[in-house]
């Protein structure tokens, strides 16, 4: 589906975006985060934790929507998020959801 | 006799503190885990961390504060839940959570009384214990981690096991028909009786938060990957391959018949929440035709 | 029917009955329990009297369940109780163990009949004396009340409770078919002639507060369900602060402390009535309704001049050694009749350290001895 | 210093006639209303009905300290099966009462004496054959004497549930008034 103008009401709409905080040395590296994120934020980091797993990186910074299903199926209580800012909805964001 | 005994080498409250672990207090949930508790004993790719932390969102979600909360475990991996939230915790023996947790319910009407425990605690060893405090609709609310085998004593069969599927105590394959759990509490008397995996988390703290409001015996069973006991032998892969499994295999069906609710080795997954109802708690009941009767009127 | 629903007053009733009225007065307002000859009385009593004083009785699905939900409720801030014969007392053990590790105070009635196994429901045993000590795995301290009468049912029901909230374990009233059954006058004294004492509770703040921490007395104080205390209570060895602790340093102090808050109060639990021993040459040690018998031996071996005396156990548990082993000065034999094939007889030649002569007259149950079988081993040393 | 005025009663029948509630009564009656004491002690099969049963009450003036009936110096037998079972034990010059129409006994040892009472068919014609039992009740207190008339009935009225008060007095009073009546035939025929 595509939209060929922004939607008349898009001043009313927002996204959320969160900040992910992720306390690494927790991790056990189940990989559930990185795996579910509805909007791929994470990937394994290179580097070991303290007890040698690979815990999550944010790889694209700005794109958490604060949705914290990270942080609810986490089963290590190692990632959490907290809403930073609400952003303004933009042709693009519209654009880029439609594409998906 | 004479008796000589050991040195005693005593509690050193400030060698216990510093095993509270630095990073306790970084995560805004950690305030709901007991200090000095975390990490948790469970394997990575363990479902049961993920039960752990919905119910702790479910518990937000209902508002119920923890000093009127409480949490009885069996014995097994899920056993320990208990053992890891910050409130009044009771992990009793093998298959006796229930009816320890009856006993807390029934002294305290005014406490939310949560039983944790795994598909062997409660069906196997404790099954009879289930269905009769799901018949005498005693308020509490049963969360079953069904992960289909004996983990903590390393991956044997248990009344959940789908048939064919290995484990150490069924080396060619389960012979024995399972238990559908849904279907088992929902013939018993459970007054709210779901089913949800691993992988829906914001379904699961929905449903606790759900189960956490009303009154009654309510029933959710979480089906959780257990990599080393259950994925592994079955070549499943790690818990995160049995998340994806679940991704790819459950079926939302809310009001399902129970009935048609088997977990096979392969199969779909019925998930939803398949039945609500109303009916009056033991301690309604006995308080409206017991205690009543004998209840002096003010003044 | 006082305010405390205690029924003073004079009646005629049974062991079971009398223990439930005890159980009452006690101040015991949860009763789980499961039917079983001869105790039924017990549960059938306690379902009539509890909801009159707003306390609650529940059937449960078996012994298991029964003795768990009573440990629940003792968490739940309640005096609990249950009541059982032989089956339901096996049934029983696991969470009595759970019962003596997490320290919970409560009551568990057992009316002995003849076992092994279903054995003879109907009729008097004495053969659960060992278990009640030995019952459940590891090691722990037991205590156990040994009543001879519905008076006594009534009485050590009582100081059951009181000792359980005392030392925080389930305590034993450790009866039998012949006295649970058997009918007398019962006196229950008006509330205030009634001693009762309640567990210890924290004076710490939450903060503070150690649930396994145990003063000089070895008791730690018990905060229950829904304080604020946010006590993790667990069977698996523990530390101080409830957790569990697979560390051998903390399962010694912590079985330690179990052991010794009874071993170290021996003196203060333990309970016995001599019946002219200060100039016996032989002893006759009986409890529960053996003891009965002996006393009637003992007056009539008297009242034809033979030096003989009976020490009753009043407590089973702990064995009153320091009795035993002083009153074996001096004295030819102790004559120990039980209904069971030897039982407290063992406990009684080992305190008795070979200074005096056991004799055990053995009785497999269903009946009791009759006076003249405990007159006739008195004989073989007086004669 | 062995237990003194001790009288050993054994009531026996069947399951179902109210035995071990007639035992309990008369237990009740010397503890409570005469203040002696007073010990009961039954015995009976797994059946609810229909075995035979036994009530063995021992009252004193002093504690009871063996609880056991072993010669019973008052035997009271409501059925064949409990005669056969508990009727050839008794005490020199025991006082043995029976229901006449389900009990065929006509000697008893020597010493001892015989009294007779149709209580079933006198409890039927009251209305209820269950009150049998108290029946008898009242013929022991009147021919044994060893618990009085008023403390026979206060234990009964404590016993017995409430509405069935009338009943059970009339039951009683039959038993005893057939019981006085016969004791003093049978003075008028042995005069000691």
């Amino acid at each position: 589906m595509k939209f060929w103008r922004l939607p008349l009401d898009a001043g009313s709409h927002s996204i959320p975006i969160g900040e992910l905080h992720i306390i690494k040395d927790r991790c056990k590296g189940c990989g559930f985060c990185i795996e579910f994120c509805p909007n791929q934020v994470l990937k394994e980091a290179p580097e070991f934790n303290k007890k040698g797993y690979h815990p999550p990186l944010v790889t694209k910074q700005g794109e958490c929507v604060n949705c914290n299903l990270c942080e609810i199926i986490c089963p290590e209580f190692a990632i959490y998020s907290v809403l930073k800012e609400h952003k303004e909805l933009t042709a693009e964001d519209i654009a880029g959801y439609s594409e998906k | 006799m004479k008796i000589r005994y050991q040195p005693i080498v005593p509690f050193n409250r400030e060698a216990v503190d510093r095993l509270i672990d630095e990073q306790h207090g970084l995560h805004p949930d950690d305030q709901y885990l007991k200090p000095g508790r975390i990490p948790h004993i469970w394997c990575p790719g363990c479902g049961l961390g993920v039960v752990l932390n919905t119910y702790i969102n479910g518990l937000k979600m209902s508002g119920i504060p923890i000093d009127r909360s409480v949490v009885v475990s069996g014995i097994g991996c899920t056993g320990r839940v208990a053992g890891y939230l910050n409130m009044d915790t009771y992990h009793t023996t093998h298959g006796r959570a229930i009816p320890f947790a009856t006993g807390i319910s029934l002294a305290r009407p005014d406490l939310s009384v949560t039983v944790f425990s795994g598909d062997g605690d409660l069906f196997a060893i404790g099954g009879n214990h289930f269905i009769h405090a799901a018949r005498r609709n005693i308020n509490l609310k049963v969360i079953c981690v069904n992960n289909f085998n004996y983990g903590m004593t390393g991956g044997q069969v248990a009344p959940t096991t789908p048939v064919t599927a290995r484990t150490t105590t069924t080396p060619y394959g389960n012979a024995e028909a399972s238990f559908n759990l849904p279907y088992l509490a929902h013939a018993s008397g459970a007054v709210y009786v779901a089913r949800w995996t691993t992988f829906h988390a914001r379904q699961l703290v929905n449903a606790i938060a759900e189960t956490l409001a009303i009154n009654g015996f309510t029933f959710i069973e979480v089906i959780a990957p257990c990599p080393i006991g259950y994925g592994r032998p079955n070549k499943i892969g790690s818990g995160l391959d049995e998340m994806i499994y679940y991704k790819e295999n459950s079926v939302v069906r809310n009001g399902a018949d129970p009935r048609e609710a088997d977990v096979s080795l392969r199969g779909k997954i019925v998930v939803g929440k398949f039945s609500e109802e109303k009916r009056p708690t033991f301690r309604e009941d006995y308080e409206e035709k017991v205690l009543k009767k004998f209840r002096r009127t003010e003044g | 029917m006082s305010d405390s629903g205690i029924l003073s007053g004079e009646f005629f009733m049974n062991g079971d009955e009398a223990s439930a009225e005890g159980a009452i007065s006690a101040g015991c307002r949860f009763f789980a329990g499961y039917p079983i000859t001869p105790a039924t009385e017990i549960a059938e009593r306690m379902a009539r009297r509890l909801p009159q004083v707003q306390g609650v009785c529940i059937q449960m699905e078996d012994e298991i369940a029964s003795m768990a939900a009573i440990l629940g409720a003792s968490w739940g801030g309640i005096k609990s109780m249950t009541a059982t014969s032989g089956p339901g007392f096996s049934l029983m053990m696991e969470n009595i163990g759970l019962g003596m590790m997490t320290e919970t105070p409560c009551v568990i009635v057992n009316i002995m009949r003849g076992g092994p196994s279903t054995g003879l429901p109907t009729l008097v045993g004495q053969a659960d004396v060992m278990q009640a000590r030995w019952g459940s795995h590891g090691d722990y301290e037991v205590i156990a009340l040994s009543p001879s009468s519905p008076q006594e049912m009534f009485d050590l029901t009582i100081e059951a409770f009181n000792l359980s909230e005392t030392f925080r374990l389930p305590v034993f009233v450790l009866s039998d078919e012949l006295v649970g059954h058997m009918s007398e006058k019962v006196v229950i004294p008006p509330p205030e002639q009634i001693r009762l004492i309640s567990r210890l509770r924290p004076t710490q703040t939450p903060d503070q507060y150690l649930p396994f921490m145990a003063g000089e007395n070895l008791v730690p104080a018990m905060a229950c369900a829904g304080e604020g205390f946010h006590v993790h209570v667990t069977g698996l060895t523990h530390d101080e602060q409830g957790y569990p602790q697979t560390v051998a340093q903390v399962h010694e102090r912590t079985v330690r402390r179990l052991v010794d808050k009874i071993r170290f109060n021996t003196s203060r639990i333990v309970r016995v009535e001599e019946f002219q021993t200060a100039d016996a040459e032989v002893v006759v040690v009986a409890y529960g309704c053996t003891s009965r018998t002996a006393r009637e031996a003992v007056q009539i071996l008297r009242s034809q001049g033979r030096k003989v005396g009976l020490l009753r156990l009043i407590t089973l548990w702990p064995f009153p050694e320091e009795t035993i082993r002083r009153t074996a000065q001096g004295i030819k034999a102790f004559i120990v009749p039980e209904i069971n094939s030897g039982q407290i007889a063992y406990e009684v030649e080992r305190c008795a350290q070979g200074r005096a002569e056991t004799v055990l007259l053995p009785m497999m149950g269903g009946t009791i001895h009759t006076p003249e079988m405990i007159m006739e081993a008195v004989k073989e040393f007086l004669p | 210093m062995t237990t003194i005025n001790k009288t050993e009663i054994r009531l026996a029948g069947f399951g179902g006639q109210g035995i071990i509630l007639a035992g309990h009564i008369l237990g009740k009656a010397a503890a409570i209303f005469e203040h002696l004491q007073s010990v009961f002690t039954q015995s009976y099969g797994p059946e609810a009905r229909g075995g035979a049963c036994s009530a063995d009450v021992i009252i004193s003036e002093g504690d009871i300290f063996y609880p056991r009936v072993s010669l019973p110096r008052i035997l009271v037998l409501m059925s064949e099966e409990a005669k056969n079972t508990y009727g050839r034990q008794m005490a020199k010059g025991a006082v043995v009462l029976i229901d006449q129409d389900l009990v065929q006994l006509d000697a008893v040892p020597e010493g001892c004496s015989l009294y007779k009472i149709p209580a079933t068919r006198l409890a039927e014609k009251l209305g209820r054959t269950i009150v049998a039992n108290i029946v008898m009740l009242g013929f022991i207190t009147s021919v044994t004497g060893v618990v009085g008339y008023e403390a026979m009935k206060e234990a009964l009225f404590d016993s017995i549930p409430s509405g069935t008060e009338e009943l059970n007095l009339k039951a009683f009073e039959k038993g005893y008034e057939y019981g006085k009546k016969q004791k003093s035939e049978s003075c008028s025929q042995n005069p000691e």
